[in-house]
């Protein structure tokens, strides 16, 4: 029997394909499709405190391999989660990380206590969010970003993830290793990388927010050289997300050091994408006759 | 619900039926109720997104959609020959619930696609067709129209104008309408006026088509709500139309 | 008659569309296909003061819309390039722009020398290639740079460029005051990003430096929105380079606020690329109306 | 030199002549000399490269390419059609130049392709055909070769084992081979001994396909040179084959 499964600090996942936070929603939608416990793991749409209406549309705009999107954390708010969405998530046998964005330091610290006490698996930290009006990307500030996972520490029970930039400090290793200072169990890398587009027969930025967020095939390159630098700097497992499409890819940021991979936009491209992944992967490793991922992580360091 | 389902179709004839309007057939029993739609796709990974498509017809052996080629996708769908592979999501959406006796279908431009199958489906209502230029599928509609009006720029086959001016409410029990912005705009105070209940399809562009990325959002009075999802077709008195 | 012509500080260009550095050598390749004199400039290949090997193959790799290259800044030296290339490109009438790199803040200051006494027509430092080993990027640290751009700039009687890095402190704002001030004439935006590939066959990575440079369609909305902050920032002009594939990309570009757009990668899908923006662009001033391009340069400024 | 053009050309047949094989051919007189190649798409941005592909043979009216069917690109051409377009960039490279007048032509797998063209061209030329599994195009070379050796793994049609075993420079003036690295590896010291010039044609990554971006380097005796502008044919001794 083929073992796919992976341990991440405290939390063992039965395969390491996670849906990514914002391309899932809270695992129903997909759960017509197919049965959504097959995949290792699943990050929630980013929770707030409070209810959030996200962006004025347009929210979505096409580029080469690519998508933008100024969702802007619409969501729920965290109370609503737990009481509503949770639960249902916990009966489909769904692996739950629930990932987190605070408008101030202090909120981090509410939402993530909040979700402490109930049944989610993980906590997954969104620093990185570009698509947050007038909110500088809080990954480039080292101190703040410490004093979040501070806080989140502080506040969390479960195992902690932080969900990394894929620019500016948000991504460089200093920041990182203050991440792993203050004590978080996992970093994600990377987030959507900001970006914009002209609507050039209106002459004006697509999106009222002018930036959005990149995120498919498009930046892979890019995440791929972030997650096997990261992985040479941390003791912390690192865990991949950006243009994640099909199982080799998957195989590639396994071979720089991730311990698992998270797949967004891929599931527009093709709804069964992470099943197919876990599929591919299953017979990868029959195929070289991989007995476990500690047999081949990181193995492209060098 | 019908199970939604990714599938490979093979095309069957894809024919220009209008300057930059194709008819594509895919062989298949495909599940559909009026007015839901596929999300569409005939290439690798760029574009990146399936393009929303809704049913123009369907039989046990087969389904099409009638489209307008517009950007990179549309011109890639038009490419394709009998023969070839469609790779199909579906079905999405709410599609049209069938309310009342006397039903008026009015649809504009690329918005008149639905509208065959639900008229086909429903039975014995009235189709009002938009067109910019000259009208096509004529026959077609009148096969499955009680009566058939349309209108267009320059009358051809019809009268000259908005189809929204030739769209009178009265007598109607219902009105669904799929077009333009500004047509189903047009459409909405006669209906109200007249007391008619307007249900309208909307367009949002969408990345999942199922409800999960929150692309698509329309603002209702009941709040935020998924085109792909909770609509495409809305109350037009729920949709709040001063965006 | 469309008027297409651009000043970039001193420099007038018949239009704005210039051949990038390290994708279309010394002009002579090019112009086996079309009078490239009918381009607004030409950037030369990087020059080093001496005569460089590059680096081991692979030196390409493709992905999603993108191309990794680690051609490691082969070239035959300034003094070659000088004695035997920039004569050829005179003569046929080329806009030449002189691309540098420097392996100490002192070569750049000789190389670009060399290059002052010359008949080019501006030179551009490039500060910010990912495919030189052991170096990081030099775009990361603001004050390498600005003794870079002193040093050059003492040096150098022509319109000085630089074009930093898409990433880390290399695209910050900071740090393209910090060139504006020391005397640089315009900024490109940007190079390529650093990123990487793994042959999951071989079990490592693509390139023996591991790390290489990502082009193409794949990161222009990234590239654009780094045009829009710099060309708000800053006095002096931005040009735009990075994944500009056709005339509407060139035009985003403008209305991002670009003086001009660098053409790397799109010349490789299509030889004409070049040639067809330039026309593209002429169609549209014509349709439009536009007189110039200040008519809308950064008109989608908010 | 024929001046170097991109154009767009109607496919013919893209008829399958071995599992993965293909053998393209597009309608036009286009220019090439034997050895010479071509970067082909059929796709729009992604992949963003062409892929480079020798000459198989040309008429008047038509250019053909065999290629072998592995990544993403040549899987878009497996898919073209007759009445598909392709689009054509070259003729690039050096080519084989005809020296001396007992020839050997040999290849080995997807190699062979350049070898037909050469071998109509050249004349009375003795040609060695490698294949890995079963052999095929063998009617087509008899055509145009003085004799044909052919091996494959199996022996099927042929001699079983490599080519480069069947191979013996003795008697030839100048050898030409295109194939493998390890069959152009085992034909050097062979050559060498017997004092038979070889020319081998290489395969290296190309982006830009005509010398402008440095992407294709091969090292040789006389330092770095382009595969695409300064070959893709080297002689045998200038190239450094310890990579
Ligand atoms: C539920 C629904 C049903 C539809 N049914 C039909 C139909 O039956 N016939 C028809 O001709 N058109 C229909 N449309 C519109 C159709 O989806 C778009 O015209 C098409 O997606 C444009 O793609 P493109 O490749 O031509 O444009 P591009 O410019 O390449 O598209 C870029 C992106 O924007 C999206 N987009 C662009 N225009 C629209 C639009 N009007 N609505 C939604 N997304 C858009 C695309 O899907 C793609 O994601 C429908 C739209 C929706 C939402
Ligand atoms: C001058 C020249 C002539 C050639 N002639 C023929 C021919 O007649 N018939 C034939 O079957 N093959 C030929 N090849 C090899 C052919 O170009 C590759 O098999 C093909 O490019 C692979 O593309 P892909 O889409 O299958 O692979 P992918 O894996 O998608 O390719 C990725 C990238 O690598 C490049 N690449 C991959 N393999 C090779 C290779 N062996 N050589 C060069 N680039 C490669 C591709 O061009 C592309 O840029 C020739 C190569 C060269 C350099
Ligand atoms: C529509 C959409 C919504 C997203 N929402 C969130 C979010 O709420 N929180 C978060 O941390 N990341 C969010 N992301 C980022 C993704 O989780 C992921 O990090 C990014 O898209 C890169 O991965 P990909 O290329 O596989 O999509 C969102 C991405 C998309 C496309
Ligand atoms: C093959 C190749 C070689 C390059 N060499 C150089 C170089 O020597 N100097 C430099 O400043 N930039 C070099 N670049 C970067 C390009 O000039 C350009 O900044 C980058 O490719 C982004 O633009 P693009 O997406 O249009 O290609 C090179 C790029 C490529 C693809
Ligand atoms: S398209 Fe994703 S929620 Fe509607
Ligand atoms: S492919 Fe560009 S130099 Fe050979």
């Amino acid at each position: 029997m083929i073992n796919l499964s992976v341990q991440i600090g405290n939390l063992a996942l039965r395969n390491p394909v996670i849906a990514a936070s914002g391309t899932f929603g809270f695992g129903q939608e997909y759960s017509q499709l197919y049965d959504t416990s097959r995949l290792g793991a699943i990050c929630t749409k980013g929770l707030t405190l409070h209810p959030q209406q996200g962006n004025p549309g347009p929210r979505l705009w096409e580029t080469p391999c690519g998508l933008l999107n100024s969702i802007g954390l619409q969501n729920p708010g965290v109370t609503s989660f737990v009481e509503e969405d949770l639960p249902k998530m916990k009966e489909m046998g769904l692996v739950v990380i629930a990932n987190v964005w605070g408008n101030t330091v202090k909120e981090y610290g509410q939402v993530v206590r909040k979700l402490s006490n109930t049944s989610v698996d993980a906590i997954e930290i969104n620093i990185s969010c570009p698509n947050i009006p007038g909110q500088p990307i809080t990954g480039e500030q080292i101190a703040r970003t410490a004093r979040v996972v501070r806080e989140a520490r502080k506040a969390c029970k479960k195992p902690l993830w932080v969900k990394l930039s894929p620019t500016g400090e948000g991504s460089s290793l200093q920041l990182a290793r203050a991440i792993q200072a203050e004590g978080a169990n996992a970093v994600c890398a990377a987030n959507t990388f900001r970006a914009m587009a002209i609507d050039i027969t209106e002459r004006k930025p697509v999106f009222r927010n002018i930036f959005a967020g990149l995120s498919g095939p498009a930046i892979k390159p890019i995440t791929l050289g972030i997650v096997y630098e990261l992985s040479l700097a941390l003791e912390i497992p690192v865990i991949g997300v950006g243009g994640i499409t099909n199982w080799q890819d998957a195989v590639e940021f396994i071979m720089a050091g991730a311990y698992a991979v998270q797949i967004g936009t891929a599931n527009f491209i093709d709804p069964f994408c992470g099943i197919k992944i876990t599929e591919g992967l299953t017979t990868f490793m029959e195929n070289e006759s991989i007995k476990s991922w500690e047999d081949i992580r990181g193995c492209a360091h060098q | 619900m019908d199970k939604i389902d990714v599938r490979t179709a093979p095309v069957i004839a894809n024919d220009q039926v209008a300057p930059d309007m194709f008819l594509l057939r895919v062989q298949g029993a495909f599940p559909a109720k009026p007015g839901q739609f596929y999300m569409l796709r005939a290439w690798g990974i760029n574009p990146p997104l399936s393009r929303p498509m809704s049913v123009f017809d369907r039989t046990d052996k087969l389904l099409s959609f009638l489209y307008a080629m517009q950007g990179q996708g549309t011109q890639l769908l038009a490419r394709l020959l009998p023969g070839d592979k469609l790779v199909l999501f579906g079905p999405l959406g709410n599609g049209w619930n069938q309310q009342g006796d006397q039903i008026a279908l009015v649809g504009g431009g690329s918005g008149i696609a639905p509208l065959f199958y639900t008229a086909k489906v429903f039975g014995k209502v009235d189709v009002y067709l938009g067109f910019h230029a000259k009208p096509f599928l004529l026959r077609t509609f009148e096969q499955v129209a009680k009566q058939l009006y349309v209108s267009s720029e320059s009358g051809e086959n019809g009268q000259k104008g908005l189809i929204s001016n030739v769209f009178q409410p009265h007598g109607y029990d219902t009105c669904y309408a799929c077009g333009p912005y500004a047509m189903l705009e047009a459409l909405r105070h006669p209906c109200q006026n007249a007391g008619v209940p307007l249900f309208v399809s909307l367009e949002e562009r969408m990345a999942c088509g199922i409800g999960a990325c929150l692309g698509c959002m329309v603002r209702t009075t009941q709040g935020l709500r998924r085109v792909c999802q909770d609509g495409p077709v809305f109350r037009a008195k729920d949709v709040i139309w001063d965006d």
